[in-house]
């Protein structure tokens, strides 16, 4: 374990990396978190200082969506640094070991790290029927989730489903998913949520929680404030067109080949916080918006339940016609009820007449 | 107040208007009921008429306050009070308590309170001495309202729960009992015709068995300006008409209506429906008073439940229709005249072109008011108001506005074609020095036919 | 709207971007005077962010404009290749980090003597110092 | 459930169901009560003609009346236009509509429905001055010209505040703003808005009648 007594710097110096791509490193996370530039410095300072960090990664009713997201990381020379740092205990996809060894290598990180390592969790956990309905080597990840929350330093819920339920929750949620924080309520959580989510984000954390030994600052849905505070509608290139009220109105018109706003086409960008539209996926190539499609507000509670994804913003549930002639045959029958009570108070009065 | 029902109040014909002579002594509730009773029969007759059309209007208001200022009395007093639709509100407040399509909710959840007999009594200041139904309100109202009609159906109310004032429900009882409001009972009106008759050297026609028009008498004329009786025989005399004053149906107002009694209205309008049908009359001319055409021409045919079987006109309609004819020579009057349009007989009833088709005949120079014609200004003593003590101060702060409308005009002879307004004019003109008579349309035409141009 | 009002067309799609300035390049030069002025009374080194801002590609081509380039360039490798010149502007240099296939990472404006990636810094010059001597074991001893 | 889902989803049905309900109730409550027929002789034919007239003669006062009640009918249309330009040519408001009607149409720039709102909010709020300070509207109001009031301009503030950033988040601030919508809507029958129909049914019923009689109202 002499591995483990190295600080980063010490680690970084060994295999000959120099403190130019430590900081362009810095740098790199520095801005994808919108720290100042100017704290670069400082970070790196205190990003050497920080020691090997443990990490068990759980994977429960998810789709291996965020994994894949994560694997294709903005700049894979430098994630790897912080990446080969961590020593990523477990992880079922990635990990040679299966069945019972697989099993031992987690009791294993957590024995010797125990009340230090970092739990990442990817995937919803359902509670109905004791979590019957998502079991891994015999016991339900509802018990699997407990038991390893026990001895974690903190907790990270990567994606939506880890954060809120997510797909799995969806209307009418079969196996009564839930996100992690609504199970384990006495340790620090944070949400990394987005279908999928940002592979920067986790950088971001990753790096924030070594050099700084916390969480990075969350909002109300506990997501880190830096990557989460503005909604894509905030950043959005597009969003010029918005305030000048050039729109797209379907997905073939003159505005969709300018580049216009996609709000009309039912863009949750104004609702949705996230850092698509600076951060980008795949390496910067592109994000949604910018492919032409509205945001489907993938990193906000229930997103699968917004009334479709194509739907204005400002739409909504107002009915059917027949649900709106019924109401009006109601007030009808309503109108003529009170005029046929009123007609019969003035025969009453006028003497039956 | 008192709850003694008294009508035995002598008259004070000599007056300069007609009203009761001892005004000090008032009476302004009627009958032996309990609070309950008056609310209950103020609510049964109040919903008795209600209809589709009053029932929009109850809806439509967007209480904005505008009517506030087409009407006269708000003008002249500047108390809120006299809004006109607030002049409603013990009424609006029953309809959606107890009628409107949402009642069930108002009374169920209590939202608009019982109306009280004691609100009751305090509207009805504003229900009878300061609104005269001229309607102006409803040229202003953005929601077109007819308040006019409701303050008349408010009036219903009022009368059948015993809250109408004092003079004007002497008055009205007497009109019941006698046949007129003022004492002109059948007997005094045929010697009043006679007099005329004799003192103008003019052929009267009465009790004719059969004639084609039946011509009614307002009481005020009857007993104040008797010499109309004179001028409608002589025009209609120089026309060769078949015509006849009748003593079992002369009376052409209806305090009935002006005070909120449908059922005297009715046996009012009745009496004189029957005559004329009795005598197979064409047509019945009504006299120059402004609710008397309201009362007969707009609403006769519904008390009658049918249409009427004969035209109804006021005179100056017939005038007019008869210089249209060519049937009247008349001498040029080189005078510039201003014209006071009857509200119920312009503005509500329709005629107001009449009187100028008349005056065009005379050939005067007419000189329009500003605000008049169908935007005219009350005189603020129709719809019974000039019969009530109370209002007397604001009545004639009302004239003084109306002297200054008709004065602006420079006009040298002021007419009007209503002697309800006439009597104003005069009482007022008096007591404010005015300085100016108000005439006669009718009158003037009769002084100024040419009698040789006779067929 | 359903499925099937979505209408396909095979197109070269939308140009990402926009030629269009928005206003930021204008808002972003003046920062850049505020700075240049900080660091010619001895401040410390400024650093603008270009990649955070919802920047078209107009407006990076104004900037890119109105900065000009000046008499240094340099590509460093360290972690991937980074490129930085100084711009018209002495003090003014412009940032590339890139990744792999020279993509950008982030780009930053640093105002300053010299910026900060184009440095040999303590710790490496320190390693270095401690390697050096290394290179005379190595030397032929015959040619000492 | 977020605010901004209960919004849009059942606070949006629940509102525009009880908002149909209770306009037809108050309509045909109305218009199911018996009226009797005017027996008398009508002076001139066509009623109806002087019952389109009247819809029309009443949007401006007469002459007279202009020194007295013009600056009130001018804030009255300014608060009228505005509601309608804000309602019909917001973008979102208008794909509101189109999501219920099924087709779009022209809208104009967020910025001149946002100066638009702000000019009709004022003149909401000179409306609502003039209410508590003249003594005759003072007298006459009542709880639902109060109510009314504030249904009606709340939508304004919470929209201009959710366009202008104003709330802690955009999603809160449309869902207050959604919410000030249905709350307008529920209320909509049961108080003076029902003006929005009576104004026809009432000026279309005075205009006829008194065209009947050959008079002017």
């Amino acid at each position: 374990m002499k591995e483990h007594d190295l600080t980063l710097g010490e680690e970084l110096r060994r295999q000959g990396i120099s403190r130019r791509s430590f900081l362009k490193f810095c740098a790199g996370v520095a801005s994808s978190m919108a720290i100042p530039a100017a704290m670069v410095p400082a970070m790196a300072d205190s990003l050497a200082q920080a020691r090997r960090q443990s990490v068990i990664m759980m994977a429960y009713q998810e789709c291996t969506g965020c994994l894949e997201s994560l694997t294709r990381s903005f700049a894979p020379t430098l994630e790897n640094l912080i990446f080969n740092f961590v020593s990523l205990d477990f992880q079922h996809t990635l990990q040679a070991a299966a069945g019972d060894q697989a099993i031992e290598a987690i009791q294993t990180a957590m024995e010797e790290n125990w009340g230090k390592y970092l739990l990442l969790v990817d995937g919803s956990i359902p509670l109905k029927d004791d979590g019957i309905y998502s079991v891994s080597h015999g016991q339900s990840h509802l018990d699997s989730l407990r038991e390893l929350s026990e001895g974690a330093a903190a907790i990270v819920s990567i994606g939506t489903c880890a954060s809120f339920g997510g797909v799995g929750a969806a209307n009418p949620n079969p196996t009564g998913a839930v996100g992690v924080d609504q199970i384990i309520t006495d340790k620090p959580i944070l949400n990394v949520p987005g279908c999928p989510p940002m592979p920067e984000v986790m950088t971001g954390v990753l790096t924030s929680f070594l050099a700084f030994g916390a969480l990075p600052e969350v909002d109300r849905l506990k997501r880190p404030k830096a990557f989460f505070a503005d909604t894509i509608h905030d950043r959005c290139y597009r969003r010029t067109f918005y305030d000048q009220g050039k729109f797209a109105y379907s997905f073939d018109d003159e505005g969709a080949r300018k580049g216009w706003c996609l709000y009309p086409l039912g863009c949750k960008g104004p609702i949705t916080h996230n850092a698509c539209a600076t951060l980008k996926f795949n390496q910067g190539v592109s994000w949604p918006i910018q492919s032409g499609h509205g945001c489907i507000g993938c990193s906000e509670p229930d997103f699968w339940d917004k009334e479709g994804f194509y739907k204005p913003l400002s739409a909504g549930q107002w009915g059917t016609a027949e649900g709106i002639a019924i109401a009006a045959a109601a007030g009808v029958a309503l109108g003529a009820a009170s005029a046929v009570m009123s007609r019969r108070n003035q025969d009453k009065i006028s003497g039956g007449k | 107040m008192s709850n003694t029902t008294v009508t035995e109040i002598e008259l004070d014909f000599e007056s300069k208007r007609f009203s009761v002579t001892k005004p000090e002594e008032r009476f302004d509730v009627q009958g032996d009921m309990t609070d309950d009773e008056r609310i209950e029969k103020a609510m049964v007759n109040f919903a008795k008429d209600f209809g589709r059309v009053s029932a929009t209007y109850m809806e439509a208001c967007i209480h904005c306050g505008a009517c506030a200022h087409a009407c006269p009395f708000y003008e002249a007093s500047g108390n809120p009070r006299h809004t006109p639709i607030w002049k409603l509100e013990p009424f609006k407040q029953a309809y959606k308590r107890e009628a409107g399509p949402l009642a069930f909710l108002y009374k169920t959840l209590n939202l608009k309170p019982k109306v009280t007999v004691d609100e009751l009594k305090e509207w009805q200041e504003l229900l009878y001495d300061t609104c005269t139904m001229c309607g102006r309100c409803t040229m202003i109202c953005p929601m077109s309202i007819d308040i006019a009609t409701l303050v008349g159906m408010a009036r219903h109310a009022m009368f059948h729960a015993g809250l109408v004032p004092h003079e004007l429900y002497t008055v009205t009882a007497k009109a019941q009992k006698e046949g007129s409001p003022l004492g002109a009972t059948p007997s005094v009106f045929e010697d009043r015709v006679e007099w005329m008759g004799d003192e103008h050297e003019v052929e009267m026609h009465i009790d004719e068995d059969q004639a084609d028009v039946l011509v009614l008498m307002s009481s005020i004329e009857i007993q104040k300006y008797p010499e109309s009786m004179a001028a409608t025989a002589k025009i209609l005399n120089h026309m060769g008409k078949s015509w006849t004053f009748r003593t079992d149906g002369y009376e052409a107002t209806n305090f009935g209506m002006l005070s909120g009694n449908t059922g005297w209205q009715k046996d009012m309008s009745m009496k004189v429906i029957a005559t004329a049908e009795k005598i197979g009359a064409k047509l019945v001319i009504l006299p120059e008073c402004g609710h008397a055409y309201q009362a007969l021409r707009w609403q006769g045919a519904n008390m009658y439940g049918k249409p009427l079987p004969f035209k109804i006109q006021h005179i100056s309609e017939f005038l007019a229709d008869a210089v249209d004819a060519g049937d009247l020579k008349l001498k040029t009057v080189n005078k510039s005249v201003a014209f006071h349009d009857p509200c119920q007989v312009s503005r509500r009833g329709g005629a107001t072109p009449a009187p100028r088709k008349v005056l065009e005949a005379l050939g005067v120079e007419l000189r329009e008011a500003e605000s008049g014609g169908n935007m005219n200004l009350c005189c603020g003593g129709g719809g019974g108001v000039i019969t009530i003590h109370r209002a007397d101060t604001l009545r004639y702060k009302i004239m003084a506005n109306k002297f200054r409308q008709l004065d602006s005009t420079g006009a040298e002879m002021m007419v009007t074609s209503c002697s309800n307004c006439r009597q104003n004019f005069d009482e007022s003109g008096e007591k404010l020095s005015w300085g100016k008579d108000m005439n006669s349309l009718l009158e003037l035409v009769a002084e100024n036919l040419v009698e040789d141009a006779k067929r | 709207m359903s499925l099937k009002d979505i209408a396909v067309k095979l197109d070269s799609g939308p140009v990402p971007g926009s030629s269009e300035t928005t206003g930021l390049a204008v808002a972003l030069l003046r920062e850049v005077a505020d700075h240049l002025n900080t660091v010619s009374q001895g401040g410390d080194r400024q650093v603008v962010e270009l990649t955070n801002l919802p920047l078209s590609d107009g407006d990076l081509q104004l900037l890119e404009e109105k900065l000009g380039r000046g008499e240094v360039e340099a590509r460093i490798n360290a972690a991937g290749p980074t490129e930085v010149f100084e711009t018209a502007y002495p003090g003014v240099w412009w940032v590339k980090y890139l990744g792999e296939d020279d993509r950008v990472i982030t780009q930053q404006l640093e105002i300053g003597t010299v910026p900060m990636i184009l440095e040999a810094h303590r710790e490496d010059i320190q390693a270095s110092a401690r390697q050096f001597p290394s290179t005379f074991d190595e030397l032929d001893p015959k040619q000492q | 459930m977020t605010l901004l889902d209960f919004a849009r989803g059942p606070a949006m049905q629940i509102a525009i169901i009880i908002f149909v309900v209770g306009i037809v109730w108050r309509l045909v409550g109305v218009w199911a009560l018996r009226q009797k027929k005017d027996l008398s002789e009508p002076r001139q034919k066509g009623a109806w003609i002087g019952g389109i007239k009247g819809l029309f003669v009443h949007a401006w006062p007469y002459k007279p009346f202009v020194p007295k009640v013009g600056t009130q009918y001018i804030v009255g249309y300014v608060i009228h236009l505005g509601l309608f330009i804000v309602l019909i040519f917001g973008t979102p408001h208008m794909l509101f509509f189109a999501d219920i009607v099924g087709f779009t149409w022209w809208t104009l720039p967020g910025g001149v429905i946002t100066a638009v709102a702000v000019v009709t909010t004022l003149a909401l709020f000179i409306a609502l001055i003039k209410r508590l300070v003249n003594p005759v509207q003072r007298m006459i109001s009542n709880f639902d010209d109060y109510a009314t009031w504030f249904v009606t301009t709340a939508p304004f503030v919470t929209g201009l505040m959710t366009t202008m950033g104003m709330w802690p988040h955009y999603e809160t601030g449309l869902a207050i703003h959604l919410l000030s919508v249905w709350l307008l809507l529920i209320y909509f029958p049961f108080g003076k808005l029902m003006h929005s129909f009576w104004f026809v049914v009432s000026r279309y019923t005075t205009g006829s009648r008194f065209a009947r009689r050959g008079g002017m109202a």
